[in-house]
């Protein structure tokens, strides 16, 4: 913890004061609302509803495709948030070592970034419908028989890529800031200790650069879990079979397509659970391991 | 000028129809104003209606996708009957004007009209000419039953014409629904849902054996899967594949290609007693909400009485290619020699008008349709993957759907 | 400045070559879709509905964006580019701004001043890391309307900056400025304010510009959100045009028209990143002598 | 202009006390330096004085005020810190100038402040240059400057001298010593070096493990160190401590050496002698043979290090630079009677009445 | 073990030269002090030895390789940085340890050498705790420590004790000494203490301005300083330096005195004279008479700061510590003809046929 911190009492309030508004009106009463509507059966335009205590919960968790589901999301966030992570830091690691054309790449990795989700789904399957999609081609003349549509693997691989790809440039941005910001005297040290740059990388830059990935993580848990249906949706739409409907599609899908109201409710309330227990995790425990300056 | 909002989800082309016509209407009288507001895809239209409900904000008009049908209906209180809303606003309705298979599949059983067609489709078939005249099919006489579509398709592909024979959209909406309407078999029971709670029949020997055949043919790559909404579209325009069942309203798209291609009616299967019967729609409706002034409603009448006039329709009929609701329009259409030049516009309402409607060809209507679609397609890809045959996707299908339609009927 | 290009710390020339070599392959790898995008736009429709489409610029590009322009976008969307363009920048702005200027105040209370509840508020806001506004759509939107912000640009802003993420993020930076700093500068006879405004905020600029960017990005791509609380033409954004010309089923998509639309929603966000560039300055971390 | 009172101030970081009770009252105006091993406390000391560390126990005045709860900018203070600190991203003048700026000085008037510090220390070249493309020892000039254009009415310094060359620093010390004189603010100065500690200081704490052994002026330090500690630590080369026996007209040193010194209360006793307070013994005197172990030649002065002959007692010899003696060599030396200490075994502390 | 070899070696960044060309012969085991002002380039040439400076032109040499283009690692050496440089997320055992690790040193091996070393630096409570939580002078010896551990064909070492106090610092000088005779590693040591200059070195450089102005053995450097720069430099307190007319028969000093001085060329000189080569003057000796402007008391001695009697040229002068003079007395001394020194006024050469 920090040696010294201002003392003021009332302004840090004053501080938090819109964070904390915007966070109970826009998050907590949702949420709340959200709660609530999980112990109800209700048609869509709520003009009728009971109350069924816990009856959504146990229908939920006693499905067989809701612990499909389970698995599925965690196959995929775990791969997502890796891969995206690491290609990242590996990019950025690269770019900071160029000196010249360093601004160039960086604009030409932010581009997917900038590619509305909307879009995304539709260069996904222009490149990637097994038949016509421009990048299959290749993948057929290898001899891969490439089929998202039919074929639960591949379907898998093709959301993960998706998934990723969309997430690398957000993480390179902040693996770059984050590499400058570990001072050179170190590496200087450390080379003088004799490490050699793949070993300084991984004693002294990858851990003072533990706030950043500390933070990518928990963006990119936090990503990988909530923020893909959009492309999981344009992409499979959970198929072939339910082999990519992950939690929050299927929260998606029962809610906003289906309109199952109760039951997406309650599956929200669960991965709503999951996701604190999620983030208390990473804050007990794995913050434990980051240095920070 | 009192407003009226309108709701709809409506793109490409058709979003610019919806401009003309509204602008048009308004500038046809100066009592009301209407504003279309575009608000994304079906569902996500659908979820801003819902909220805008809950929200005491529902706007007048909203466009529903016929797959949620089933849930308007449900929703007693929150909508206002068409056919209520015409009769109030002091319009004439006589419900024979209109195109019996497309009303019926927005009524009641007892015949009242909940919501105004807007958008009506029905699957057609499309052929590639220049493939098929490569693989020697005759170019002008497109199959007419399914067992000939897969003999053609296997002869495109063995010729080394097209790599794919054929494909379609929707296996659900063509292979599911239509198919039992257009071969005059139960999808469901009570009327296929239309008279209360259905109860899947998808699973029937006639489901079985064709999907059994598409099965067959997937494996030997003579059918592709395009995916579980219009994708496979692409793999018809690409020129890929030679054969492709579609909405009618993808006409659009495979004009702009600018493919050599032919259309034909939808298949039917042969061994079923009296198919070809009628093909059902698709699109979708506009419905009106509940507890708004007699103004809006009044003017909301006078809307609907101008979409149905004759020159409306045949404007959306011509420019979206969207079907007309009424016969005059229809009619109107033909005389002008439209369908001469654009033969493929005439196939769908021949579909869905040849015969009066059936207990099996009205449509079909459950309160949770596109999750039994999902349902379906699960399976339908699991099968296609080879993973089960024809017979245990059906099966599970029809379980799996009925148990999720009693879990919500409470049944 | 001595940024010394010759330091043996930095990479040698090979390695120079082979960071270029990776960085080349994965801008190909992530920007390809984007080079797809553009060089669909200077097709027609035609060739973009046979796939699979070339991988080189057609000649439609003049023709394309002259469309685009002359009404091609309004005609769909009914209301035209500018105006678009203009509602999604304010919106953007909106969120950028307003998602930097409440995480950093927040941040900043919580890791530099200690005061009762301090770990409850840290909690309360580090657990809204999750639930997408998709998921909370239908109170969300009860609120906006009870707070009369259905059609205004506050509406469109305010629900997207309530996210902890950025808020995260200075607090992970700010836990790595040294006490040292803080410690001269209240020396020196800094407040809070000073200190924030004089130290913390040149320090931060980086992370500044990258919540910049992304937040930028993040408002200017947003889709469900605004589609739901506007209901004027008036107040789209361009995805929102965007989608309304893409049909993947019925009819008649103008393809050329979406795809030069989508380059279009894509330049102003590299624009951003683009000029943010300068921001992006080599760390001012001292090396050792 | 400020008196600074500490009152048994103590400091624990999580139970582990560094600082144990330390009172002192430093009259306005006065220069007070601290001196003492590293690791003692004397940054702490320091820090808790300008409100940068919160004071565990015990109540500090800064101008008649108790401030332990004041914030550093309430209490008008300066303070160079021993790592410097400067702030990254400003040029040296933006970093000196930074402290005129919030207390609102004008333009003008900061320019020429911060001009006139930048003479004096020798910056003015590198005004325009951020603290990373600066030598150390200009980085400390810098930290030095911060404080140096400020006129609060205290000063603190923790070792701002360190980096610098001895003819810089003589400068320094000679410029820190004239403005004190001039301005007169209230200084503490932590430092290693003795002639720093020596010349600069009105007082000097003396601090061993977070207590303050001797408080006084340097001379009186330098000649009646309280401790042997003290003894042992102030002056250079340190001082000679080793056990004698005393008993009546004499001692015995380590070695079974005597030597006739009288007055000494009987028994074990701590017996210190200076290097500069051993001559050359003429022949004849009694005398203390000591085995040169090695001899360091500065120029002006040698030091031999060696051992009480037959013991392993240390003693550092100061010999004229021009001596001949070498490694090996025995020197007789003679204390002079003046300058004895003598410390009590137990506690360390001086004897002074014998 | 290695020879380090300096051809001509010259620094600049972004155009601006702070090191001049360089060239000396360090043959293996040689213990080599540079000093020289804050900021004329020290830092900046061990920093290329290290190679952690590129080096801009002129060649390297490290045991009879050309290592201008190697990595810091593969010149097998160790550094102490100026600035510690610890690893902040590492203990004191791990920061220590770090260089070995990598060596691939067996464990209990590596335990040893970093308890010996923390044994010797007196950092053995401190063992398991991060940097942050250290003093200044606890961070610097982690800093030696790190480099103490290895055994390195070279040291370098910056500034190493400039934050210790006198007493840990002698001990530390010695130590160093002690390892270095055992090890026998070739060592280069910046400092600016003129005790560790003196006493350390086989060779002192002392560097001006990025120039290396006299290479030599310590006694050399303060005996025969090479150049004005040095001979002001060398030596504590520095040597006084002021321009006289010399004539036959004796010189003309500031103020008009005379002193007869022979032997000297005609002309304006700079002559410099040490204090401790000014002694009282016996009456009637001819001698300079020095006005007192302040005396500083050390303890064993005192130095008297002030100027020739009717001029400006300063003069420091060390007096006996018990001395009585005081600021405004004025002190007649005399130099001691054997030390002498002579300059060109022009370049400040050293004049040695006289
Ligand atoms: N990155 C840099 N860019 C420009 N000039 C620099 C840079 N680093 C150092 N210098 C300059 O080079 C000169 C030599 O610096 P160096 O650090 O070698 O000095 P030093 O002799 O070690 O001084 P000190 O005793 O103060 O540590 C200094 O004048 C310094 O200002
Ligand atoms: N944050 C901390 N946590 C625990 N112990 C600390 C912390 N900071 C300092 N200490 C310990 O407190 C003691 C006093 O530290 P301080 O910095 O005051 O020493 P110092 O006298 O200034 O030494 P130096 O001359 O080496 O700078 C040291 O033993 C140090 O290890
Ligand atoms: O919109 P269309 O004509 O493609 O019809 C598809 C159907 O609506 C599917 O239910
Ligand atoms: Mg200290
Ligand atoms: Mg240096």
């Amino acid at each position: 913890m920090r040696r010294t911190v201002f003392p003021h009492r009332l302004l840090p309030w004053l501080l938090l004061a819109p964070q904390l508004a915007i966070t109970l009106i826009f998050f907590y009463w949702p949420a709340a609302q959200a709660f609530r509507q999980s112990m109800l059966k209700e048609d869509p335009f709520g003009l009728s509803s009971t109350f069924v205590g816990l009856a959504n919960f146990r229908k939920v968790l006693s499905d067989p495709n809701y612990l499909n589901s389970v698995q599925v999301t965690a196959v995929f966030s775990a791969s997502v948030a890796f891969l995206a992570m690491s290609i990242a830091l590996f990019l950025a690691v690269q770019a900071e070592k160029i000196i010249r054309g360093k601004g160039f790449y960086r604009t030409l990795m932010i581009w997917p970034y900038a590619v509305a989700p909307a879009i995304a789904g539709m260069l996904w399957l222009f490149m990637f419908n097994p038949s016509f999609g421009t990048l299959a081609r290749p993948l057929r003349v290898m001899g891969i028989n490439w089929n998202p549509l039919l074929n639960a693997d591949h379907a898998m691989i093709l959301i993960i890529a998706a998934a990723t790809w969309k997430q690398i440039s957000y993480n390179f941005l902040f693996f770059v800031a984050g590499l400058q910001a570990i001072p050179r005297s170190l590496l200087e040290a450390a080379a003088i200790d004799g490490a050699s740059r793949r070993h300084s990388f991984w004693t002294i830059t990858f851990p003072l650069l533990a706030p950043t990935t500390f933070f990518l993580l928990v963006v990119n848990t936090v990503y990988a879990l909530f923020d893909t249906f959009g492309i999981i949706h344009a992409v499979t739409g959970g198929g072939p079979g339910k082999a990519t409907e992950t939690l929050v599609y299927k929260v998606y899908n029962d809610g906003f397509v289906n309109l199952i109201m109760g039951e997406s409710a309650a599956q929200s309330v669960i991965l709503m659970v999951i996701v604190i227990a999620l983030t208390a995790f990473q804050f007990r425990f794995i913050e434990r391991r980051v240095h920070y300056g | 000028a009192t407003e009226i909002s309108w709701w709809h989800a409506m793109t490409g082309a058709n979003a610019e129809v919806v401009t003309k016509i509204a602008s048009d209407f308004n500038a046809s009288q100066s009592e009301y104003e209407l504003k279309p507001v575009f608000k994304g895809t079906y569902p996500e239209t659908l979820n801003a209606g819902i909220a805008a409900f809950r929200a005491g904000q529902a706007p007048d008009i909203m466009q529903v996708f016929d797959v949620g049908t089933g849930v308007m209906m449900g929703a007693k209180g929150a909508i206002k009957p068409v056919a209520e809303v015409l009769k109030e606003g002091g319009q004439t309705f006589d419900k024979s004007q209109y195109l019996a298979g497309i009303v019926g599949y927005y009524s009641t059983p007892e015949g009242e009209m909940l919501s105004f067609p807007y958008n009506s489709s029905s699957p057609i078939l499309y052929y590639n000419k220049d493939i098929f005249a490569k693989a020697g099919l005759d170019v002008d006489n497109p199959p007419k039953t399914w067992a000939e579509v897969w003999a053609a398709a296997r002869k495109i592909k063995e010729s080394g014409a097209a790599t794919c024979g054929y494909t379609s959209t929707w296996l659900t909406w063509i292979h599911t629904e239509n198919f039992a309407a257009w071969n005059n078999v139960s999808w469901a029971t009570n009327e296929n849902g239309l008279a209360g709670v259905p109860e899947l029949k998808i699973d029937g020997p006639l489901f079985v054996k064709h999907f059994h055949e598409l099965a067959d043919l997937a494996k030997e790559g003579v059918f592709v899967y395009g995916g579980r909404t219009s994708e496979a579209k692409q793999n018809f325009t690409s020129g890929e594949c030679g054969i492709l069942t579609e909405s009618s309203g993808g006409l659009g798209d495979i004009v702009k290609s600018g493919m050599n291609y032919g259309i034909g009616q939808l298949p039917y299967d042969e061994t079923a007693a009296g198919a070809p019967q009628n093909t059902t729609p698709g699109g979708a409706s506009l419905w009106v909400m509940g507890g708004k002034s007699d103004e809006v409603y009044k003017g909301v009448a006078a809307f609907f009485a101008y979409l149905s006039k004759t020159e409306v329709q045949q404007f959306l009929h011509e420019q979206s290619g969207y079907l007309p609701v009424t016969m005059a329009a229809y009619e109107a259409t033909k005389a002008s020699g439209f369908y001469e030049k654009n033969p493929a516009r005439e196939v769908p309402i021949l579909q869905m008008s040849g015969k009066p409607p059936t207990e099996n060809s009205k449509g079909v209507r459950a309160p949770n349709l596109p999750q039994l679609r999902d349902i379906q397609n699960e399976e339908y890809e699991k099968m296609l993957a080879g993973q089960q045959d024809a017979a245990t996707a059906l099966k599970n299908a029809a379980e799996r759907g009925n148990a999720a339609i009693r879990d919500l009927t409470g049944g | 400045m001595a940024e010394a290009p010759d330091s043996p710390i930095a990479a040698r020339a090979s390695e120079r070559l082979i960071a270029h070599f990776w960085m080349v392959l994965g801008v190909i790898v992530v920007a390809f879709p984007v080079y797809y995008v553009f060089i669909a736009s200077t097709h027609t429709t035609q060739t973009i509905l046979r796939p699979p489409l070339p991988l080189i610029p057609g000649p439609e590009a003049a023709a394309n964006y002259r469309d685009a322009f002359s009404g091609g976008v309004s005609r769909i969307g009914g209301v035209s580019l500018w105006r678009l363009l203009a509602n999604t920048t304010i919106v953007a702005l909106g969120i950028a701004l307003g998602k930097i200027a409440i995480s950093m105040a927040s941040a900043y209370a919580i890791v530099f001043f200690r005061f009762p509840l301090r770990m409850v508020c840290f909690w309360l806001i580090f657990i809204t890391l999750m639930l997408p506004v998709e998921v909370r759509i239908q109170p969300t939107y009860k609120v906006m309307v009870d707070l009369g912000l259905i059609d205004t640009y506050p509406g469109l802003i305010l629900p997207l900056i309530a996210s902890a993420t950025a808020t995260l993020l200075f607090r992970q930076f700010f836990m790595t400025i040294p006490d040292e700093l803080l410690e001269a500068a209240r020396v020196d006879g800094a407040g809070p304010w000073r200190f924030f405004r004089d130290i913390l905020w040149p320090l931060s600029l980086t992370n500044v510009a990258a919540i910049f960017v992304i937040q930028f990005i993040y408002g200017w791509t947003q889709y469900l959100w605004p589609l739901l609380v506007t209901n004027s033409n008036e107040m789209n954004t361009i995805v929102i045009a965007l989608k309304k010309m893409i049909s993947f089923a019925d009819a008649d998509t103008p393809w050329n028209l979406v795809m030069v639309t989508s380059v279009l929603a894509i330049l102003p966000p590299i624009l951003v990143v683009v000029l943010m560039q300068r921001w992006f300055v080599k760390g001012l971390v001292e090396t050792e002598k | 202009m400020a008196r600074i009172l500490l009152n048994d101030v103590r400091k624990s970081y999580s139970g582990n006390q560094v600082i144990h009770g330390i009172s002192i009252d430093i009259p306005d105006g006065e220069f007070v330096v601290i001196v003492g091993p590293s690791g003692c406390g004397k940054s702490t000391l320091l820090r808790m004085v300008a409100g940068l560390e919160a004071i565990t126990s015990g109540t500090l005045e800064i101008g008649g005020k108790v401030v332990n709860d004041l914030e550093p900018r309430e209490r008008d203070i300066a303070m160079v810190f021993q790592n410097y600190a400067l702030y990254p991203h400003m040029s040296v003048r933006e970093n000196m100038a930074y402290g005129l700026k919030i207390a609102k000085m004008p333009k003008d008037q900061i320019e020429a402040q911060v001009a006139k510090a930048a003479r004096m220390l020798e910056l003015e070249p590198y005004l325009d240059r951020k603290p990373r493309a600066l030598s150390g020892g200009q980085r400390q000039r810098v930290a030095m400057g911060r404080a140096l254009v400020r006129e609060p009415s205290a000063f603190l310094l923790d070792e701002p001298l360190s980096n610098l060359d001895a003819k810089l620093r003589v400068q320094m010390r000679l410029q820190i010593k004239e403005m004190h004189l001039r301005t007169g603010q209230t200084t503490l100065y932590v430092t290693h070096d003795q002639v720093e500690a020596m010349t600069l200081a009105d007082r000097l704490i003396v601090m061993n493990k977070g207590v303050a052994e001797q408080i006084a002026t340097p001379l009186e330090v330098y000649q009646t160190p309280a401790t042997e500690f003290v003894a042992g630590f102030i002056g250079s080369p340190a001082m000679n401590i080793f056990t004698v026996e005393a008993e009546a007209g004499g001692v015995t040193l380590p070695g079974g050496h005597r030597l006739p010194l009288s007055g000494l209360p009987a028994g074990s006793l701590r017996l210190g002698l200076r290097p500069e307070h051993l001559n050359l013994a003429e022949t004849g005197q009694p005398a203390i043979p000591v085995d040169l172990r090695s001899v360091e030649r500065l120029g002006a002065d040698a030091f031999g290090y060696g051992v009480i002959a037959g013991s392993d007692a240390a003693m550092t010899l100061r010999l004229p630079g021009t001596t001949q003696a070498q490694r090996g060599d025995r020197v007789d030396v003679a204390p002079d009677p003046q300058h004895l200490h003598v410390f009590d075994p137990t506690d360390g502390r001086r004897l002074e009445n014998f």
